[in-house]
């Protein structure tokens, strides 16, 4: 099928390009004005949408721990009340959970990132992708109006019963907490479907399974992870919710229900998350030091081998947040056994990183100093997770600071570093322009300094025996000084974010022209213009290695024939991404934006009575139809074309 | 060797080494997951009958598992050897195959220290 | 191990600071996985650092890619799997030490043991030293006296929602929850007032919930135990009577048990010896008249959302009040 | 840069616009909505014989759900995989007709599917809210009808779709990925019936 027609492929368009460039443009163009916000479905504009809210749900959630800090700062202190204090680090821990981390390391970054790296128009379903942003978004908007209104979640990300169940949790804040988790986890598992499918069916001829990017590899291992965790906190979350609004019996031992089901439940999703949020963060820092050390990666094979170890074993974790449950010993230690072997996929991905570096050459620009500092922090978090996955050590140091510093080592260190660098290194493709490189060094020494000034000595307290999630503590426990050293670091870590804000603030309107691929990188996102263009590549690539763009050939193909005056994309193969069919994207509409309005109304409606989703599956319904119903005139036009696929 | 780029069907043989490819490299996370899972909850029962019979069984049946699945994809690792795994179809499967293989390792770790807990611990701790 | 007694974790509730078996053994296992951690973290960085520096690339434009050497990748091989290949045996170093102290914590004797019921309230500790003549039964809250060198099995469950069991110098944690019995074997084999605190968060007070394991010389507790077994003193002077009066004719009577007394409510603590405790509130504040006096009036002030209401009296009344609960020893 | 480098082209253009089964990707996407709602009813599942395993008696006090109903329901689900199956087989090749006349028949089973839900709801012999047992049961049964309930609606839209002029490849695609669904509908019900209907009896011994 491929010919030898040429035509030219660099700098300059000819005429006839530039033709195709304007036919596509008027296909692809999103609508404007008002309406036009909520019709859009391209993956650019809602993977935007997604970053910008997930990193707005970061500013107030790191608010919030200011609040914290501030009240701990000084033993039995009264700044906040027990109350609000309590509702501050469930919101604070909810919102980095729900809000931030999954929606940016996961949706933001592989809606707008995946399709680009695979060399496609745009993200599968992408009706869905805009239905899975709105949700979210009401969802977040739903939970921060209830705070305000002093209904915030008060009984901690995890909302164990019987403390958030109907006899010891009034009032009606577990259950916003409750359908808060019922928002996030619809527009999580939509993406989850959406990422596979556009990995599996989408990708650019000739990008077979050992020529993804690491990156992509890690967006598809947590969309595998989302789809077969997230149904344990459907459950959980739900029987909750019933347990409270429609007398179920789940949880009431008095009627034969179960504490520790809840437990199970949860951390069956809840452990898998950790990964979720980690994984797309050690794929950011493979992709990082990869284009900053100039060469391939070292050990691509071991680098997938580990993200798709890590995303099995992930599975195998979650009773190791249930050691003091007294759980058998027998049974608990499959735990810390797995807690422990987890440990060795990681150090492989460490030590290959640190071979790229060895033979590479490295260059210190922004991005790679995050990835180094990811090397300080993460590790250290990895090596205070040996502690905890020992069943006689976890005795001790959970639910102390200890466990608040490890996973903050973690967390912050294998997300919020990688996506610090990820936000100077995707910055001039997102928008075109650089971000200043003293300013953004400058970001990275404050914050660096900052995290371990605060979470540091919370290893130390931890270990004087200062559990978590208490309001305050008594003078006499000789926590106080610990805690200011901590709060002082706060202050750092708030100067840090906001000269990361002036930053981006001041690039956006006088940052340097980015051109389409300043860093000289080798994945595809970077053969395209910068920001790119609503059809995201004039001509659709073909790969030949695993960095596209390093490896082209000098007469790399493209793909042609695809029809301009349709939203058109390319469906390859599993395995190998050889052409298979042709398919077409769905055009803009209200319809998704409708739907996720009456799927919201549903939900909240549930709140306050159980037939809130009984009668609220009507309108559901109602837009679903509106939104499937098939439109006549590209149906017409498609019909008129069809070439139905050979048996 | 077949163009990637061009759409031809792979073939019936070419389809049959590619189903034992995912099966080998499916196996291995199955053994982890009856590992765990499985072990978990028969751990319970060990604890309540005091004999360790049924953990050992669990891991003796995991640990075939991994054998096997190194079994399987060694062999097509064998076939494929010279070929960079960085090519593609071809390179595909030494990658598929060896990946696979570094996974049943990975794999038996994880059986292995399941049953060393099973060895040092009483059903009574 | 002898690093661990830096000054910093001398304290009473650190679990760097053991004072029973059960909280060495994890103290070693601690040890074991901070050593290796701490010089793996060391070697790994230290690597880093000096191949980022050696390596450093000062051009300011992005070079060209670079095609390595399969000689520079066969040695980067090697090393990556030398490395791999050290990190399998020290994980497993640290898994079989884990199985170790896990094998030592669970085999602690279990018959000889001295059983003590503990019960977890929002937010206070009930406390029972059963005995075979019920009536013998000692009851009291948030101090846990024990015989020092003798393994104790605390059997315990939860009144409401889940609290966790924790006095790190002794043992770890342990959940009580609802619906579960639980029993965690320790000893403690030093005298001393150990401190301990809910480590599960359990709503409004969560921080406000904390107890005391006093250790004695077997002697001494058996007195202890004889002397809180027996009901309440009666009132020897005309104050003290009228602050029995005030006792019984409030609302303290609705949650209150005074054994020898018509109290005998179990919603609140158990306060027949309620005078011999040196502390109020779950540990909140030392057991003083005045802290007591507070306390009676508004505990709402001192512990927000506890279930002890505010209560209403004239001055000779509390003064009374506390007269009385002063005798209580 | 400025070179100007021959570039061969991949022409694409005679590739097939209608796939079925893994080369349509809303048939990739029915099966991800699969493995989620699949790990949901596995977890259901667990959760039920997780709750038996925390009670001695099982079900607590009172009868298991009566069997009429339930197997009613299992032969009537277990017969509209015959025209389920015909009507897929002949929508891949584009037989209109044949697809008409499945989507029609299968809309009636769906219909009969409810009609005898309905019953069984009657013949479950417990409540949600009186014990776990009772709010595990229904919930199993909740679930499937949640499901039972949108594929329906989803069935007769489409059969709507296929009596107007919109009728295109891929609305034949929509289908076969239709027929693909109810066999997960179906399939899911063996395993929840044997657990409702039958597990009570085969533990209660």
């Amino acid at each position: 099928m491929i010919t030898t027609t040429a035509i030219e492929s660099t700098a300059e368009l000819t005429e006839q390009e530039r033709a195709q460039a304007a036919r596509l443009e008027a296909v692809w163009r999103e609508p404007t004005g008002f309406w036009g916000w909520f019709k859009a479905v391209h993956h650019t504009t809602i993977g935007k949408r997604y970053a910008v809210t997930a990193f707005g749900f970061f500013l107030l959630a790191g608010l919030l721990a200011g609040g914290m800090r501030l009240q701990l700062a000084f033993p039995e202190a009264h700044i906040l009340s027990n109350d609000l204090y309590n509702q501050f680090f469930t919101m604070h821990g909810s919102t980095m959970m729900f809000l931030f981390a999954v929606p940016m390391m996961f949706e933001a970054m592989s809606v707008y990132l995946v399709p680009l790296m695979v060399g496609t128009r745009n993200i599968a379903f992408p009706r869905l992708n805009a239905y899975s942003y709105y949700l979210y978004l009401f969802g977040g908007l739903m939970f921060y109006v209830a705070f305000a209104c002093n209904t915030g979640a008060d009984r901690g990300w995890f909302s164990y019963v019987p403390l958030a169940g109907p006899d010891y949790g009034p009032g009606k804040r577990p259950d916003f907490w409750a359908q808060l988790i019922t928002f996030t986890e619809v527009s999580g598992l939509a993406v989850a479907v959406e990422t596979i499918v556009t990995v599996f069916k989408l990708r650019a001829p000739g990008m077979s399974l050992n020529r993804i990017p690491i990156f992509v590899w890690g967006q598809v291992v947590v969309a595998f992870m989302v789809i077969f965790s997230l149904p344990g906190v459907v459950l959980s979350s739900t029987m909750l919710l019933m347990d409270r609004t429609c007398n179920t019996q789940f949880f009431n031992p008095a009627a034969g229900g179960d504490v520790l089901l809840y437990q199970h439940l949860f951390w069956w999703f809840g452990h898998p998350e950790v990964y979720i949020i980690f994984i797309p963060g050690a794929a950011i820092i493979s992709t990082i030091v990869t284009s900053f050390s100039r060469r391939h990666v070292f050990g691509y094979l071991v680098l997938v081998l580990s993200l798709v170890a890590t995303g099995f074993m992930a599975f195998g974790l979650w009773v190791h947040h249930m050691f003091a449950t007294g759980i058998p010993q027998i049974a608990e230690s499959y735990f810390t056994a797995a807690s422990m072997v987890i440990a060795i996929p990681t150090g492989a991905q460490v030590f290959c990183w640190i071979a790229t570096i060895a033979t590479g050459k490295v260059v210190l620009k922004t991005p790679m100093w995050w990835a180094i500092g990811f090397f300080f922090v993460f590790i250290m978090g990895g090596m205070t997770g040996m502690f905890v996955a020992s069943v006689p050590v976890d005795l001790q140091v959970h639910d102390t600071y200890f466990v608040v510093a490890h996973f903050h080592y973690v967390l912050i260190g294998g997300a919020v570093f990688p996506l610090f660098g990820a936000i100077t290194y995707w910055f001039p493709k997102v928008t075109g322009r650089m971000l200043n490189e003293t300013l953004g060094q400058l970001t990275f020494w404050l914050f660096f300094i900052g995290f371990n000034i605060t979470f540091f000595p919370m290893h130390l307290v931890g270990i004087r025996g200062m559990p978590r999630r208490v309001y305050t503590y008594q003078p006499n426990m000789g926590w106080t000084t610990l805690n200011q050293v901590e709060s002082l670091g706060y202050v750092l870590l708030f100067l840090a974010v906001c000269v990361l804000l002036v930053n981006v603030s001041r690039s956006l309107r006088s940052g340097a022209i980015a051109g389409p691929n300043p860093w000289n990188a080798g994945t595809l996102e970077w053969a395209t213009s910068s920001p790119p263009p609503q059809y995201n590549f004039l001509h659709l690539p073909t790969v030949n290695g695993r960095e596209a763009l390093w490896d082209a050939a000098p007469n790399q193909p493209i793909v042609a024939g695809l029809p301009d005056d349709a939203r058109s994309f390319l469906i390859t193969r599993t395995l190998d991404a050889e052409p298979e069919g042709r398919d077409e994207f769905p055009g803009p509409t209200i319809w998704p934006f409708l739907a996720a309005v009456a799927t919201s109304i549903a939900f909240i409606g549930s709140i306050f009575t159980p037939w809130g989703i009984t009668i609220g599956a009507i309108p559901v319904a109602i837009t679903m139809i509106g939104w499937f119903w098939p439109e006549r005139q590209p149906a017409q036009r498609r019909r008129a074309r069809e070439i139905w696929q050979s048996e | 060797m077949r163009d990637p780029l061009q759409s031809t069907q792979p073939s019936p043989a070419e389809k049959r080494t590619d189903v034992m490819l995912w099966v080998a490299l499916l196996l291995s996370p199955l053994a982890m997951g009856i590992n765990t899972i499985v072990g978990f909850t028969v751990a319970h029962w060990t604890t309540d009958t005091a004999r360790k019979g049924a953990c050992y069984l669990v891991s003796a049946i995991d640990f075939a598992l991994c054998i096997f699945a190194f079994a399987i994809s060694a062999s097509y690792s064998r076939i494929s050897r010279g070929t960079e795994d960085a090519e593609a179809i071809d390179g595909r499967r030494a990658f598929m195959a060896k990946v696979s293989m570094l996974l049943s390792v990975l794999a038996a770790l994880l059986v292995i220290a399941g049953t060393i807990a099973v060895i040092t611990l009483h059903p009574t701790d | 191990m002898i690093l661990f007694h830096v000054p910093g974790f001398r304290g009473n509730q650190t679990s760097l600071n053991p004072v029973g078996p059960g909280a060495e053994h994890i103290e070693f296992e601690f040890a074991l996985i901070f050593w290796i951690t701490v010089i793996v973290y060391c070697i790994v960085l230290i690597a880093l650092v000096v191949y980022v520096v050696r390596r450093r690339h000062s051009l300011n434009i992005m070079p060209e890619p670079i095609r390595t050497t399969p000689e520079s990748d066969r040695r980067a091989r090697h090393a990556v799997g030398a490395a791999m290949v050290v990190t399998v045996l020290l994980v497993f170093t640290m898994l079989i030490g884990s199985f170790v102290s896990g094998h030592a914590l669970g085999k602690m004797n279990r018959q000889s043991a001295y059983t003590i019921d503990v019960y977890g309230h929002q937010w206070w500790w009930e406390v029972h030293y059963p005995n075979d003549e019920p009536d013998k039964t000692v009851v009291t809250a948030n101090e846990i006296h024990v015989p020092m060198g003798v393994p104790l099995r605390i059997h315990g469950t939860s009144r409401d929602v889940i609290h966790s069991f924790w006095a790190p110098n002794v043992q770890g944690k342990r959940d009580l929850m609802p619906g579960y019995d639980t029993d965690v074997m320790m000893q403690i084999d030093q005298p001393g007032r150990w401190r301990g605190q809910c480590a599960e968060y359990c709503g409004e007070q969560h921080a406000h919930m904390s107890f005391y394991m006093v250790a004695e010389p077997a002697q001494q507790f058996q007195q202890w135990l004889a002397q809180q077994a027996a009901a309440s003193v009666s009132p020897s002077s005309p104050q003290v009577t009228r602050g029995q009066q005030v006792f019984l004719s409030h609302a303290c009577v609705m949650c209150h048990t005074i054994r020898g007394t018509p109290a005998g409510s179990r919603v609140g603590p158990d306060l027949t010896h309620l005078a011999s405790r040196s502390t109020i509130a779950a540990g909140v504040l030392p057991n003083t008249i005045g802290n007591l006096g507070g306390w009676i009036l508004n505990a709402q002030s001192i512990k927000p959302g506890c279930r002890m209401p505010p209560n209403h009296m004239t001055g000779t009344e509390l003064q009374d009040l506390l007269a009385y609960l002063e005798t209580l020893k | 840069m400025a070179e100007r480098v021959e570039r061969p082209v991949l022409d694409v253009s005679r590739l097939p616009t209608v796939g079925f089964g893994s080369r349509s990707i809303t048939w990739w996407g029915i099966m991800g909505m699969m493995a989620i709602e699949g790990t949901v009813f596995v977890l259901m599942i667990a959760s039920y014989f997780y709750l038996h395993s925390r009670n001695s008696e099982w079900p607590p006090h009172r009868n298991p759900p009566d069997l009429l109903w339930g197997t009613v329901n299992l032969v009537l689900f277990l017969i509209s995989v015959v025209p389920s199956e015909w009507y897929r087989r002949r929508a891949r090749k584009g037989d209109l007709r044949a697809v008409q006349i499945g989507l029609v028949l299968v809309s009636l089973f769906g219909i009969g599917n409810v009609i005898v839900r309905y019953f069984e709801l009657w013949h479950l012999n417990t409540d949600w809210s009186i014990d776990a047992y009772g709010s595990a049961v229904w919930t199993l049964m909740g679930l499937h009808v949640l499901h039972l309930l949108t594929d329906l609606v989803d069935t007769i839209v489409l059969t709507v779709i296929f009596f107007t002029p919109l009728v295109e490849g891929k609305r034949f695609q929509d289908a076969e990925e239709n027929a693909a669904y109810w066999y997960f509908v179906v399939g899911f019900w063996i395993p929840i019936y044997l657990v409702i209907y039958w597990a009570p009896r085969w533990l209660h011994a």
